[in-house]
């Protein structure tokens, strides 16, 4: 890559740490920084950093294959090892690239939404709370994605309890999500623990290649597994473990809510997938089962349940959240299928469904913003006061019901066809259904939206108010960027095939089937 | 060893009764102080389990520290907790027995307490022992791997903590003024109390979504948290304003 | 306050010797069990007991709460830095050893040092601020939020 | 360029365009889209159409190939007519600014162009889907009271997808993978389903009621844009898949003759205009079912008239409503002395609907009647006789004379928007053009899937259509003078033909209450079961429900611990 040749040294060697290290210590600087405008600059900059890192990280992977990072100088099993690879490169360009995107439209949401002296601080908690993620992603050593785990979550509950300052029920939300958060952060830990005394270390790679050497390991290995999995779900708000997330989704800050809407639970995603299919793998049987059939039944059933729950909710948020729990079914469908199609198809999706479930909160972010409503009830005539908004948000939408030529007809024709292809026919139905009660779910709040006439207030017309065009920008860059990859594909679908090619090894492809 | 033993059962069975006192208990004021007397106890464990680092802190921390902070959270609420159905409590209870279920699947294979050839002693482990007097000449190997090691797991469990205090600043403020600030949009409020449909009181949830959550609670309690969620459920005054900043 | 005399004499004495102690844990954690967490958290509650003895705004005037925010900062800046510092000095991060290019052992020792003291000031300013924050929330009547 | 036409079904163009003007808030260009896009459409079906079949737009997705595009001499036909009416409806509709009505005007007559040139089941299924969808928008439009329909409309079409989905899947599977959509026949597995799937969309009796429950009830465009397409789709796959059952030519009499009742009691005149389409699509679905060349030649060429004078019909109504407000017969009359070029075009739909000579549906009905009578259907001819009889009492008559003439309703309203009135004279112009004896209906049949050597204007013929639409108008007439014609109130007093009142109007009567009591029975029993559902559905899942409650409830915490408990069992089964 010539880009490459054109960046420092240094920053090819170290980028890998420093897309952690530099949020971080950003985060801790935001402790002291009095100043607002101050603390959005470098909150700013440093994204813009990480994300140049990650896409620089992402050419690398391209060109060189996995890298790896020693922390401290020491050998990986005894030190801690940063790994970057073709599973990784994507979710970490997608955090960043996120962070960067909701920050430009901070800047005015948080002015309306959180007290002035705390914002500093606020954006710090963001800082941090972005680090962890990266950090949870880029890692190769199974104790330090705890650590991450645990450095998002907190900093992912302080961020959703300041949504208190719009709703005194945001305080609830961050403490049902700090509970559950925690149970899961529990059985995570649990889990890791008994792998170290399954296998005593705690580096993947090695771990890996021990539990090959046990042939999956003892009772021990699998009692790991399935905390590990549980734990996960809990994060991941795979189906029946979703319960936090509603609330947090609904009573947070818009800001916040679109940023961890759009990675947080991928990045748990990519957890399970780095764990289910290189630490443990498909030689395993308890692993074939436990995927294939147990994640398989929670992903349809989530599919379609959430779905229905979220044609039945009266705020918006909370519909938006409901129908990410559904996606996140759509995802575990494609990875229960455990076949190449399958995992290219989920991966796809995580990243589709990231910039489009953003697109919407960004949207509905804004029109909080101009008009202080969520819910579908007050959505009445916003396709004439916010025309520009309104359509950002029908795009995104559009592509959340899976409409052709949108990133979500994309992934939904490659799981689709993956159903097809592993002889899951009536897992199609299952798509196909569930896709219509997305139409049901968008379809009730776009009527609402372009059928009714704006409301009145002492009998005047609500007039145009559009929302500032920095909060415009961001979310039409996500909608454009849905229709891009309705387009044109090619380049995600590559990405997420070279990233399954990881996951299942060719030596493995066919196992489990 | 069978002293060892003893000295185990003991303890253990102390921090059972412990908490189960702790779980029933509905003066807080004692369930805190037993909570440091958990803390406590299993200091005392964790030292005859030679976790001594871990026993410090475990000591420090949650017999020391948390206890006084549990004290100043407690000065602002009720002394004393509301009576909790045992219906209540059997979810937790399922999920105690559910994990420890599986705990108890895996003791099967689990390695001998102190056997020097588990993996955990002899994989890394053993390398660690090896490598600090070669690389670090320090004794303290938890030291050595805590802070040299594996110090970027430390780094950030210095994060998590730093994360907490910023938790509490932002959400208490340290001088104990925060919380009072509204957030308003940047423009015309058309939502909830102004809109059309919430004059004519249709539309509205049936039930406010914070007494949704009260719907396990007694019969009692379920009315006074429907009033109260809706006087809070409805917006504060919207008023129409320039930038807020 | 003012009744509880032995209580403020005793901890008066006791005070300095549970801050000296929490530094005796934080530079004995190479030979001994301890270090900057459990050291911070000790250093903590010698300030915590000062507040609960002689009252939270005495305890706040001998250690006001911007230090204490700037603490938690400290720490974290501290830990990281000696890891930026490593950088600058071309190894990885928290890569101890190039401090000291000639005895890497040296050079572990006083990045184990750095770092360490890091988390005790970060450890012990947020255990400082959640009890600040705590302790000066008004009192509210029970059943308000 | 022709590389990549040949490769793009034309209705995805006008899709494409449609998505564009979803989000495009500037209406000056979204106009400009919503007449260029159709006329695109024509000018590439025109370039791409060769004497052969054309195929292309061959997708490959996973395993399946999609082929998205065939042309040939039957679908040719559908693939124009649709494009002129969307232009036409373009027109009608200019004077609307709504973003989204454009849009999904738009896709969802590509969607129809695209099924129409769908050449495997799954690319019809598909294209099937996205017009169901697409138009329900039209008739959300429509206000509250059309919500609710537009639900059921959704719901009902869905379902009709999914029956295609089904069967094609199992046609397909029986083919062995081969999914391309040919004769398909009812003795093929999955037959009766993609019939059943085809029925509900073209209004088959007992499947129609969605017909005459969404159409009237949406917007002014709506209607008009609904009309044209989605039960044409129909006709088409029909044609395409099952000419020649005979079930199908029973089916067709029936639908020709059972709506007459109701549109001759119905006081919603655009409901009255919903029946009589239900009534064409008889005759379509009959001459389907007879299947020689010279009957499937009737039925394009009914397709292609009936599109343009059923739009006219429509338009002129829309026309009427917008202008005053009501569309009730009871409420209007006398409306010629306002709106005089209302009048002349819904005259000349009306003319054109009832089949006079030298106005569009008389070239082509007659096609379909004589087709059966060379089948020997002589029962069927006769009904289908009598139906016509029926179209001229309610489409000929009793439209423009209770909405333009009849008593005065004293209301005086402008004329309706000129964009309006030229998109109704474009289409006049063509229902007198396709009847044209000299070159115009020898275009029409130039069109036709088969050689046409049919002649309409023999004498007998042209006498013969005269004496029975005159027949109706004496009868018309007649039962006006003696009061017994049941216009402005809601009476039940139905009538088609005086040599048979005494017996019609007994059967009738009978026929017509016991359709009215199914039809209330089984709305009540819809109602309620979808009611009791709701219910349901609401106590579990509205956020008042059982499974949004937050944290104090046990829930999460009994779930967490059973996935738990699951996942081991799992990991156990698995390890074992």
């Amino acid at each position: 890559m010539d880009i490459l040749s054109l960046l420092p040294p240094w920053l090819l060697t170290h980028g890998v740490a420093l897309l952690v290290v530099l949020p971080l210590l950003a985060g801790a600087a935001m402790a002291v920084i009095p100043r607002e405008r101050i603390a959005w600059t470098i909150t700013f900059m440093v994204m813009l950093i990480c994300m140049l890192c990650a896409l620089t990280l992402a050419l690398q992977v391209i060109d060189q294959g996995r890298l790896s990072y020693k922390m401290g100088g020491w050998e990986p099993p005894y030190g801690i090892e940063y790994v970057v690879d073709a599973l990784s490169a994507p979710v970490l360009l997608l955090i960043s690239a996120m962070a960067v995107i909701c920050l430009f439209y901070a800047s005015p949401s948080v002015k309306a939404e959180v007290e002035p002296k705390k914002r500093a601080a606020f954006y710090g908690a963001f800082l941090i709370c972005a680090a962890g993620l990266l950090g949870m992603v880029v890692t190769g050593d199974a104790f330090n994605v705890f650590v991450f785990l645990e450095v998002s979550s907190i900093s992912t509950y302080v961020l959703v309890a300041m949504g208190h300052s719009r709703d005194r029920r945001a305080l609830r939300a961050a403490y049902d999500y700090l509970i559950l958060g925690s149970i899961g952060a529990t059985f995570f830990v649990i889990g890791i623990g008994f792998l170290y005394m399954e296998t005593g270390t705690l580096n993947m790679a090695d771990m890996s290649n021990i539990l090959d050497g046990l042939d999956g390991g003892s009772r021990v290995a699998q009692v790991g597994f399935a905390f590990i999995v549980i734990g996960l779900g809990l994060k991941l708000a795979m189906f029946p473990l979703h319960m936090w997330l509603p609330g947090a989704y609904a009573h947070a800050p818009s800001f916040v809510t679109i940023f961890l809407a759009s990675t947080a639970t991928k990045a748990a995603l990519y957890l399970l997938l780095r764990f289910a299919f290189t630490i443990f793998d498909l030689s395993f049987d308890y692993v074939v089962t436990i995927l294939s059939q147990f994640v398989l039944v929670l992903a349809v059933v989530g599919m379609v349940f959430a779905s229905i729950q979220a044609i039945f909710q009266t705020d918006v948020r909370r519909v938006l959240a409901f129908s990410s729990i559904a996606q996140v079914g759509y995802i575990l469908l494609g990875l229960s299928f455990l076949t190449l199609s399958g995992l290219t198809a989920s991966y796809v999706h995580l990243i589709n469904h990231a910039f489009i479930k953003g697109g919407l909160f960004l949207a509905v972010g804004a029109m909080w913003y101009r008009f202080g409503i969520t819910r579908v009830a007050d959505f009445r005539g916003l396709s004439k006061t916010m025309p520009w908004t309104m359509s950002a948000f029908t795009i995104s939408g559009l592509s959340l019901i899976g409409v052709p030529l949108t990133a979500g007809f994309v992934s939904k024709l490659q799981l689709a066809t993956a159903a097809w292809e592993r002889g899951y026919g009536w897992a199609v139905g299952v798509i196909l259904f569930s896709s219509i009660l997305a139409l049901v779910y968008i379809g009730r709040i776009l009527r609402v939206a372009y059928f009714e006439t704006p409301p009145q207030i002492n009998g005047v017309e609500v007039l145009k108010n559009e929302a500032p065009l920095i909060m415009l920008i961001p979310m039409w860059i996500l909608a454009i960027l849905s229709i891009v990859i309705g387009i044109n594909a090619g380049w995600v679908v590559d990405a997420a095939g070279r990233a399954a090619e990881l996951l299942i090894p060719t030596q493995m492809i066919g196992r489990g089937l | 060893m069978s002293g060892h033993i003893i000295l185990d059962l003991g303890l253990i069975s102390m921090l059972l009764v412990i908490a189960f006192a702790i779980i029933r208990m509905r003066s807080l004021f004692a369930v805190v102080m037993l909570q440091g007397v958990y803390s406590l106890v299993c200091a005392a464990w964790f030292v005859s389990l030679d976790a001594v680092d871990v026993a410090f802190t475990e000591a420090a921390v949650g017999a020391g520290v948390s206890t006084v902070l549990m004290l100043a959270a407690m000065l602002l609420a009720d002394r004393q907790s509301d009576e909790v159905s045992l219906r209540r409590q059997i979810a937790p209870i399922i999920i105690v027995i559910a994990s420890g279920l599986m705990l108890f699947y895996a003791i099967g294979d689990m390695p001998i307490y102190g056997d020097a050839n588990s993996p955990a002693n002899s994989h890394v482990g053993a390398g660690y022992l090896d490598k600090t007097a070669k690389d670090i000449h320090i004794p303290n190997v938890v030291t050595a791997v805590l802070a040299s090691y594996r110090g970027f797991d430390t780094f950030g469990e210095t994060v998590v903590i730093f994360a907490a205090g910023l938790g509490v600043l932002l959400l208490l403020g340290l001088n104990g003024n925060a919380g009072k600030w509204q957030a308003c949009p940047n423009g015309v409020s058309i939502g909830l109390g102004q809109s059309p449909y919430a004059q004519l009181g249709e539309d509205q949830p049936k039930v406010s979504p914070k007494a949704e959550v009260a719907t396990n609670l007694p019969k009692e309690k379920k009315t006074i948290a429907k009033k109260t969620s809706q006087s809070k459920g409805r917006p504060r005054k919207a008023v129409p304003k320039g930038d807020v900043s | 306050m003012n009744e509880h005399g032995i209580l403020r004499v005793v901890s008066k004495l006791l005070i300095p010797f549970i801050a000296i102690f929490a530094f005796y844990v934080q530079f004995h954690g190479d030979y001994g069990p301890g270090g900057g967490f459990q050291a911070g958290v000790i250093l903590a509650a010698s300030v915590i007991l000062y507040a609960l003895i002689f009252g939270l705004e005495a305890a706040k005037s001998a250690v006001p709460p911007s230090w204490v925010r700037f603490g938690m900062a400290m720490g974290v800046f501290l830990y990281g830095g000696t890891g930026v510092a490593t950088w600058l000095l071309g190894g990885e991060f928290l890569n101890y050893s190039v401090f000291t290019p000639d005895h890497p052992s040296h050079g572990q020792h006083y990045g184990i040092l750095l770092v360490e003291l890091g988390v005790l000031l970060a450890v012990a300013s947020v255990m400082l601020a959640i009890f600040y924050a705590f302790g000066s929330r008004p009192v509210n009547h029970p059943g308000e939020d | 360029m022709i590389e990549l036409l040949l490769n793009l079904n034309p209705g995805l163009i006008i899709i494409l365009a449609g998505m564009i003007c979803a989000v495009l808030p500037a209406s000056q260009i979204r106009k400009l889209l919503v007449i260029a896009a159709p006329i695109a459409g024509i000018v590439s079906i025109s370039t791409l159409y060769t004497d052969q079949e054309v195929i292309g737009g061959i997708i490959e997705v996973g395993r399946q190939s999609f082929t998205t595009l065939r042309i040939d001499s039957l679908s040719l036909i559908w693939g124009y007519i649709f494009c002129v009416v969307g232009v036409l409806n373009g027109i009608f509709g200019l004077h609307e600014k709504c973003q989204i009505t454009d849009s999904s005007a738009l896709i969802y007559m590509g969607s129809a162009i695209g099924g129409v040139f769908a050449g495997d089941l799954l690319t019809l299924f598909l294209f099937w889907e996205i017009a169901a969808v697409s138009s329900v928008p039209l008739i959300w439009k429509g206000g509250e009271r059309a919500y609710a329909a537009g639900v059921r409309y959704l719901a009902i079409h869905i379902f009709s997808g999914v029956a295609l989905l089904a069967g094609a899947i199992i046609y397909g599977r029986a083919n062995g993978g081969d999914f391309t959509f040919g004769h398909i026949g009812l003795n093929a597995p999955g037959g009766w389903l993609i019939l059943l799937a085809m029925g509900i969309k073209c209004g088959f009796p007992l499947l129609h009621n969605w017909m005459q429950d969404a159409y009237p009830k949406a917007s002014i465009t709506g209607t008009v844009i609904l009309s044209a397409f989605t039960t044409k789709l129909a006709i088409y796959a029909l044609a395409r898949g099952f000419a020649g059952e005979d079930i199908l030519i029973y089916i067709g009499a029936a639908m020709t003759v059972f709506p007459v009742f109701f549109a001759v009691i119905e006081n919603d005149m655009r409901r009255v205009l919903s029946y009589s389409l239900n009534n064409q699509l008889g005759y379509m679905v009959c001459g389907i079912g007879v299947g020689t060349s010279l009957a499937m030649n009737g039925v394009a060429g009914q397709v292609a008239v009936h599109i343009i004078f059923k739009s006219l019909l429509f338009m002129s109504m829309g026309a009427v409503l917008y202008r005053v407000g009501t569309i009730k017969g009871s409420e209007l009359g006398g409306l010629f002395r306002s709106m005089p070029l209302t009048t002349v075009f819904c005259l000349v739909g009306a003319a054109s609907i009832a089949a006079f000579p030298l106005f569009a549906a008389f070239v082509t009905k007659a096609m379909i009647i004589s087709a059966v009578i060379k089948e020997h259907h002589y029962v069927i001819s006769f009904i289908l006789l009598f139906a016509s009889a029926g179209v001229m009492e309610h489409s000929g008559i009793k439209i423009p004379y209770f909405t333009f003439f009849s008593h005065d309703s004293g209301r005086r309203v402008e004329e309706a928007p000129w964009n309006m009135l030229v998109a109704m004279g474009l289409a006049s112009a063509l229902c007198l053009f396709f009847a044209f004896p000299f070159g115009g209906y020898q275009f029409l049949y130039s069109l036709m899937p088969y050689a046409a050597d049919y002649d309409p204007y023999t004498a007998d013929h042209v006498i013969f259509q005269l004496q029975l639409l005159f027949a109706a108008i004496v009868a018309f007439a007649l039962l006006k003078r003696l009061r017994i014609y049941p216009a402005e109130r809601r009476a039940e007093i139905i009538d088609f033909d005086w040599t048979y009142r005494k017996l019609g109007l007994s059967v009738v009567k009978w026929l017509g209450a016991m359709w009215m009591r199914l039809n209330a029975v089984s709305a009540n029993m819809r109602d309620r079961f979808a009611g009791s559902l709701g219910r349901k559905l609401q106590q579990v899942f509205s956020p008042a429900g059982t499974f949004s409650a937050g944290s104090p409830v046990n829930l999460p915490y009994v779930l967490t611990a059973a996935m738990l408990f699951i996942c081991l069992i799992g990991v156990y089964i698995g390890a074992s």
